[in-house]
């Protein structure tokens, strides 16, 4: 159902302008000096369209850091339960890059696999998502390596690719997509035959994430594998809280005098507290178990029970990394260590 | 840099440290990532320039870590300030660890004792640089209101992920308050109320013993300036208490001690 | 009293030592000294058991004023702990007034076991100033604010 | 679940007439948790306390809160009315109606809101209080008393007399102290050592008194009821069982011109010595310092003198550690060296001379014996002038403070001179006579009056010496400043009182706390002036402050007293608002890490180390503990501990938060 169409950065103000008067909210990357990140906007020109990659990921748009699950209430000496009603007005995520784009089936094989996630589902179903390929990576990509890539078009509702400096060429992927492409009407030109690769950034692959999937259970013993590379690993949460695909959360309740409220918030399987049990016991005592769990989970685990990769080969996490613990880097180094 | 690998091959050499704990090249060439360097030649891959910034001494709280045995640490001022800290909070016997100060033109100095880093450290230039103090002067001057805003804003984008708490020496606590649920001191939820009491929670539990390393914002994937309240909090208790936490091994916290004429004019 | 409807009465929070201010708070009381019934004690051993993280969580509650107050300086019924507090506050004034918390709102005492007057001048005087700065809206709320549902009154 | 009591009480009018008690009561039955919410006119009453027990018992109440009047008032009576209902006497809290809210507020609808705020905020914290136990500890029966002079001695006497051992610590060679080098003393010029000798007598043969002279305090540790005590025996050169105090080895010492401490300098002593002749123990002691067998490796002519072969020169100093449940710290003063006063020539003019030295010429035993000469030429000097406050009361120079005994042993001074010199001219420089206490007005008056000592009241500003004469320049001040001279033959200065020169040290071995002038600070200046701040430590006499023998002897008994209440039971028993530090399944085993900042912040040395080992005995981590005897509640601790591992009973983080959140 693909069509491809032309986009005039001209046009981009009046679409915001339609967008939002149908009700939707853009959710655009904005740059503050060297940092870009996520944020709601209203016109283009807040919008940052060159960056290479924000801080922290887009899946705040359907998994927030925090968000409440019910709330409770003391009524007399009788407790009253809620659901709180979602938070999910219609949203447009604009000028994602393919990663991210790619992440979110990530994200609804993990919360849609049983039991329906209203939280997540709601939001997820009002989200109409506008990627960006990329024209410039850096040395932190390696979507190339997970099967993504700077052009792929996986995720996106509609995708744009910039075609030289004052176009971009809009692919219209999904019913979602030709929703916005009705609203869009007129300023969506006509086709002229333009190929989108020669605008591409070029990410060499750096090693086959099937490959490394499959091999991994078979390094979960190796003595040197995780130890050597965990041991400067300092076990912040950081590479969790800024990647688009971790979705391990705590649930905790929060009160006042006498109501609260129950929310589910951003975890990580790095920090040394997320399998403490009441015991006292702990499974994973050491560093390199945790980084060995987020490897495996991302690269062995998702793929063979939820039949997706837990990676998008976005580079946030190396890049946030304090101690530059590269994930691509030891990817590969397993990639290539003998068996 | 040789000097620095030289001497790291010789402890490993002689046996006196089983590791040498130090810098390695990074991804980009403005990174650098910590390393242990277990053999002579390991030594080659040790660098040292100014974005070796991650204070070492952190790692010594990590039981993979101790278990290596004793290493020799490379040291900037603040790395040396945290040994002592540690020191003086029971978290480090002498001897464990021997320093390699690396001073601005590359010479190294090997501190194998407390005692030697005490003495080296007490000849080096003391005070912040230039451009935090000129960032802390900002914040400081700006009106209430402003001042307020710019913390909201900044805290705002905080995710709670602690990397400021992992990246700090002194942060070693085997459960963090932030941790503690009965009660629950601080939202686990990153929300307003919950981003200022934990940076202001963290902020006061390193007041008067803070190294000035920078480690903590230097770790957050936001770019939060952190250390700026660190930063104020070792001024006042400086200039009120004369506290100069990372000096001595001495135990003299500022705040687990006092003087009958403390300043109190805010007290009515 | 119509005016007084329209007034905003500030909630103010205070955090007592057991021996001085308490104990002249109740001497306040013995004597018959009215003051603004804004104010809730909370009372702990010493100001030395007082940790920052309680002012912080007075005005997550809703708090639009905090007092603190215990004996004065070598009065301590512990010897030191109102010495070691006052380092604390000292402390943590400076980060307060450097993250934008307004100290206005932030009150220190002495108030020995004799001061009831002076109680009740400090409540009454706090509670004046509160009124005039409005309520603390800019400091961020418990449950992030959110509004209560049908609470029990 | 909690089930809560709430009980308003009217306190007659007192509550009732500005609260509105019944709808207090209604509003906190409606709270949850609360089962039970009643109003009554006076709850401190049998009836009302009755209602409480009642409930207690039919509705199997967890906790209660009575909300009446402040809890400095009545905690008590209600939380005995709990005990004896058979709920946990720390399960019942009160919401404080009447100082806090009725007595200061008008009659509104906000002050029954506040009452019922107040109220609620106690629900939630009894909610989470848990019941609590007294804190028992066992007492060692032992006293051990540092300093043998009146002090030590009138407190190790009346701890003994109770039936309690002592452990008496004297620093010098014999005890008696500084009151064995008084001449007579005042007010009733009683001669010092003929009332002190036979008490000096009765502690060497007290069955109960075990006395260690020539020995100093190692170190001390422990807690009230249990500190561990060592004390290092110095090498006398002497076998004290052997040595029958015959004399023979002192009358043979070669080495005789040492200057004896014990007559502050004015005579001498050989290098074996006893102190004085009627020292306790009478057994002598090398002087290594001054010995020439110690200095050359010969001599040794006491070994041969010696009738039972007591001397053991190669003796070493022994440690003797003794366990014990109280401590009293009596090690008394020191005069201060006048050093500072150049301009009174002291050290320069031998004529110059302390009052202490005076004591000495004045002494029976002493260098003149009794004949008041002076040091320079044996003479007897026909003019003396008398300085009081040498050093006292004189801040930009000497010492803040007032030594308090000067003015009265100046009187007596002067006194004793003129009755031995009865042609002599006494003169007394001084600032003002302060002569509180019974008969020392009296005994001033007398030294004016009859035995007509000339008060001059003025400073002296310079001494110097011409024609064999000392000229003392000074002012009257009385007489319009007239500047006054007098030769003298012999100057006695009132120097001041100051702590002993180790009295920081001792404290800080012992963990007690001192003052900026190094005097011991007692715990309450008014009411427990005999305590320090370490439980179960006491203090007598004039290592305190400055006083004179009787304030010091009623200090002593006072602080003996303390120490015979104490051990007059088994078990210490106290109030269980004490700091804990938690315990947690392994690995962890507790939140603490060690830090140890706890411990300098506590204002009682309550922090102590626990290792926590293995089964093969490695240590895995050390912690803190709170010994539970000396905690006295205050929680600073609680407040500085950034993991939240120490919390303080009573008053828990749990609970201090819960009733935040009640707010």
């Amino acid at each position: 159902m693909t069509e491809q169409r032309i986009l005039s950065r001209q046009n981009l103000g009046p679409l915001f302008e339609r967008l939002a008067a149908d009700g939707r909210r853009i959710l655009a990357p904005v740059r503050h000096g060297d940092r870009v990140g996520f944020e709601r906007v209203t016109r283009p020109d807040e919008v940052a369209l060159d960056y290479v990659q924000t801080r922290t990921s887009a899946k705040s748009a359907v998994f927030p850091p925090y968000e409440p699950l019910l709330q409770f209430a003391l009524q007399g000496k009788d407790v009253q339960v809620a659901e709180p009603a979602p938070d999910a007005a219609p949203t447009v995520l604009f000028g994602v890059h393919p990663c991210d784009a790619a992440s979110f089936a990530t994200l609804e094989a993990v919360f849609t696999w049983d039991t329906p996630d209203l939280p997540f589902e709601s939001k997820r179903a009002n989200l109409t998502i506008i990627g960006l390929s990329c024209t410039q990576g850096d040395a932190y990509c390696f979507c190339t390596s997970v099967g993504g890539g700077p052009g792929d078009p996986r995720g996106s509702d509609i995708l744009l690719t910039p075609i030289g400096a004052t176009h971009f060429l809009a692919e219209i992927l999904t019913e979602r997509g030709q929703a916005v492409a009705r609203l869009a009407g007129e300023l969506l030109e006509p086709h002229r035959g333009n190929g989108k690769d020669a605008a591409l950034a070029q990410i060499p692959p750096r090693f086959d994430a099937r490959q490394l999937g499959a091999k991994l259970p078979a390094l979960f013993n190796h003595p040197a594998a995780w130890q050597e590379q965990a041991l400067r690993c300092l076990g912040c949460g950081a590479c969790a809280f800024v990647c688009p695909t971790c979705s391990c959360f705590d649930i905790t309740d929060e009160r006042d005098r006498y109501h609260g409220v129950r929310l589910r918030c951003w975890d990580s399987c790095g920090l040394a507290l997320f399998t403490l049990h009441a015991s006292g016991h702990n499974p994973r005592t050491k560093q390199s178990e945790r980084w060995r769990q987020r490897v495996m989970h991302k690269f062995a685990y998702q793929p063979e029970r939820l039949g997706v990769l837990g990676c998008v080969g976005c580079g946030r996490c190396s890049r946030a990394c304090p101690v530059d613990m590269n994930l691509a880097q030891h990817a590969q180094q397993l990639a290539e260590t003998a068996v | 840099m040789e000097a620095l690998r030289q001497r790291a091959r010789e402890l490993l050499a002689a046996g006196t440290v089983q590791a040498v704990l130090g810098y390695a090249a990074g991804s980009e060439p403005d990174r650098a990532r910590p390393c242990f360097v277990r053999t002579a030649a390991e030594a080659d891959g040790l660098i040292w320039n100014e974005h070796c910034r991650q204070n070492l001494a952190t790692y010594l709280q990590k039981p993979e870590v101790r278990a290596l045995g004793r290493l020799a640490l490379v040291a900037r001022r603040s790395t040396l300030r945290a040994l002592l800290q540690l020191a003086a909070e029971n978290q480090l016997a002498d001897g464990r660890v021997v320093a390699l100060f690396v001073a601005d033109d590359g010479a190294v100095t090997e501190l194998p004792t407390l005692a030697a880093i005490e003495e080296l450290v007490a000849r080096l230039p003391r005070g912040l640089s230039d451009a935090d103090r000129q960032e802390l002067d900002r914040i400081a001057a700006l009106p209430l209101g402003e001042r307020q805003a710019y913390w909201a804003g900044e805290f705002a984008r905080c995710i709670k992920c602690y990397a400021c708490r992992a990246a700090c020496p002194l942060c070693y606590c085997a459960r963090c308050i932030t941790e503690a649920n009965q009660p629950q001191w601080i939202p686990v939820s990153s929300d307003p109320l919950g981003n200022l009491e934990w940076n202001i929670a963290r902020a006061m539990h390193l007041a008067g013993r803070c190294v000035d390393c920078g480690s903590c914002s230097d770790a957050c994937p936001e770019g939060i300036r952190l250390d700026l309240l660190n930063h104020v909090l070792a001024e006042e208790a400086r200039t009120q208490f004369g506290a100069e936490p990372g000096y001595s091994v001495r135990k003299d916290y500022a705040l687990a001690s006092f003087k009958p004429d403390d300043k109190q004019e805010y007290i009515r | 009293m119509e005016f007084a409807v329209s007034a905003f009465e500030p909630k103010l929070v205070a955090f007592v030592c057991n021996w001085c201010t308490y104990a002249g708070a109740d001497l306040t009381g013995t004597s018959r000294i009215k003051y603004a019934p804004n104010v809730r004690l909370i009372r702990l051993p010493c100001t030395g058991r007082i940790d920052f993280m309680l002012l912080l969580q007075a005005f997550g509650k809703g708090a639009d004023g905090v007092i603190v107050s215990g004996c004065h300086p070598g009065d301590c019924h512990y010897t030191a702990g109102n010495f070691h507090a006052r380092r604390r506050w000292t402390l943590f004034r400076r980060l307060l007034d450097f993250v934008g918390v307004d100290l206005r709102r932030v009150h220190f005492a002495w108030v020995s076991a004799a001061e009831g007057a002076k109680w009740a001048e400090l409540v009454n005087d706090v509670k004046t100033k509160i009124q005039a700065l409005g309520p603390y809206d800019a400091f961020p709320k418990r449950l992030d604010g959110r509004p209560q549902p049908a609470e029990v009154a | 679940m909690p089930r809560i009591g709430v009980f308003i009480c009217h306190c007659g009018e007192n509550i009732g007439a500005t609260v509105d008690a019944a709808a207090v009561a209604k509003a906190a039955g409606e709270l949850p948790g609360v089962v039970h919410a009643v109003d009554y006119k006076y709850m401190c009453s049998d009836p009302g306390q009755n209602l409480i027990k009642e409930a207690i018992r039919e509705k199997k109440l967890t906790g209660v809160v009575v909300g009446a009047c402040s809890p400095r008032m009545h905690e008590p009576t209600f939380r005995r009315a709990c005990a004896e209902a058979g709920l946990n006497a720390f399960l019942c809290e009160m919401a404080n109606l009447r100082e806090h809210c009725s007595w200061v507020h008008e009659k509104l609808p906000e002050t029954t809101e506040k009452a019922i705020d107040l109220v609620r905020v106690m629900v939630e914290k009894v909610k989470r209080n848990r019941p609590l136990f007294p804190i028992n500890v066992p007492i060692t029966k032992t006293a051990l008393v540092l300093g043998g002079g009146i002090a030590g001695i009138q407190a190790a006497l009346d701890i003994a007399n109770a039936g309690h051992p002592v452990v008496l610590v004297e620093r010098e060679a014999s005890i008696g102290g500084h009151m064995a080098q008084l001449s007579e003393t005042f007010p009733t010029l009683d001669c010092s050592q003929c009332i002190l000798t036979p008490r000096m007598v009765e502690v060497a043969q007290h069955p109960n008194i075990r006395l260690y002279t020539y020995s100093e305090l190692e170190s001390l540790e422990g807690f009230i009821g249990n500190f561990k005590a060592v004390i290092r025996k110095k090498a006398r050169g002497i076998d004290e069982a052997t040595c029958t105090g015959c004399g023979a080895c002192i009358q043979k010492c070669p080495t005789k011109k040492i200057p004896s401490e014990f007559n502050a300098h004015l005579g001498h002593r050989t290098a074996i010595y006893v102190p004085f002749p009627q020292a306790v123990p009478n057994k002598p002691v090398i002087d290594r310092a001054h010995c020439t067998y110690y200095r050359t490796g010969k001599c040794k002519l006491c070994e041969r003198v010696c009738p039972t072969k007591a001397l053991r020169y190669d003796q070493e100093d022994l440690l003797v550690e003794v366990a014990v449940g109280a401590v009293v710290v009596a090690t008394g003063y020191e005069v201060k060296g006048t050093d500072f006063f150049p301009e009174y020539g002291y050290g320069r003019y031998k004529d110059v001379i302390t009052g202490l030295q005076f004591e000495r010429l004045a002494s029976a035993s002493g260098p003149t014996l009794g004949a008041i000469r002076r040091p320079s030429d044996g003479q007897v000097p026909e003019t003396v002038v008398f300085i009081a406050c040498a050093g006292s009361r004189d801040p930009a120079k000497g010492l803040h403070y007032c030594s308090k005994i000067c003015c009265m042993y100046t009187a007596k001074h002067a006194m004793l001179y003129k009755h031995k010199v009865h042609h002599g001219r006494p003169y007394v420089f001084y600032m003002d006579i302060r002569a509180g206490g019974k008969m020392y007005e009296e005994f001033v008056r007398r030294a004016i009056e009859e035995d007509q000592v000339s008060y001059i009241r003025g400073r002296v500003s310079r001494i110097y010496e011409k024609n064999g004469k000392l000229i003392v320049k000074g002012v009257d001040t009385l007489l319009n400043s007239r500047p006054v001279e007098i030769a003298a033959d012999l100057v006695v200065l009132a120097t001041a009182m100051v702590p002993q020169p180790d009295a920081e040290a001792l404290a800080q071995k012992m963990k007690i706390s001192y003052d900026g002038d190094r005097f011991l600070n007692e715990a309450h200046p008014k009411l427990r002036p005999v305590e320090m701040n370490t439980a179960g430590i006491f203090v007598a006499g004039a290592c305190q402050a400055p006083k004179d023998i009787p304030e010091t002897v009623a200090q002593a008994s006072g602080a003996a007293s303390k120490v015979i209440g104490l051990f007059s039971k088994d078990e210490l028993s106290r109030e269980p608002v004490v700091a804990v530090v938690n315990r947690t399944a392994p690995p962890l085993f507790s939140t603490c890490v060690g830090c140890f900042l706890c411990e300098t912040a506590c204002p009682y040395q309550a922090i102590e180390r626990e290792e926590i080992k293995d089964r093969n005995g490695n240590v895995l981590k050390t912690v803190a503990r709170v010994n539970q005897g000396v905690c006295q509640g205050c929680g600073t601790c609680v407040a500085l501990c950034r993991s939240k591992s120490i919390d303080l009973q009573g008053f828990t983080n749990e609970q201090v938060f819960a009733e935040l959140v009640a707010l």
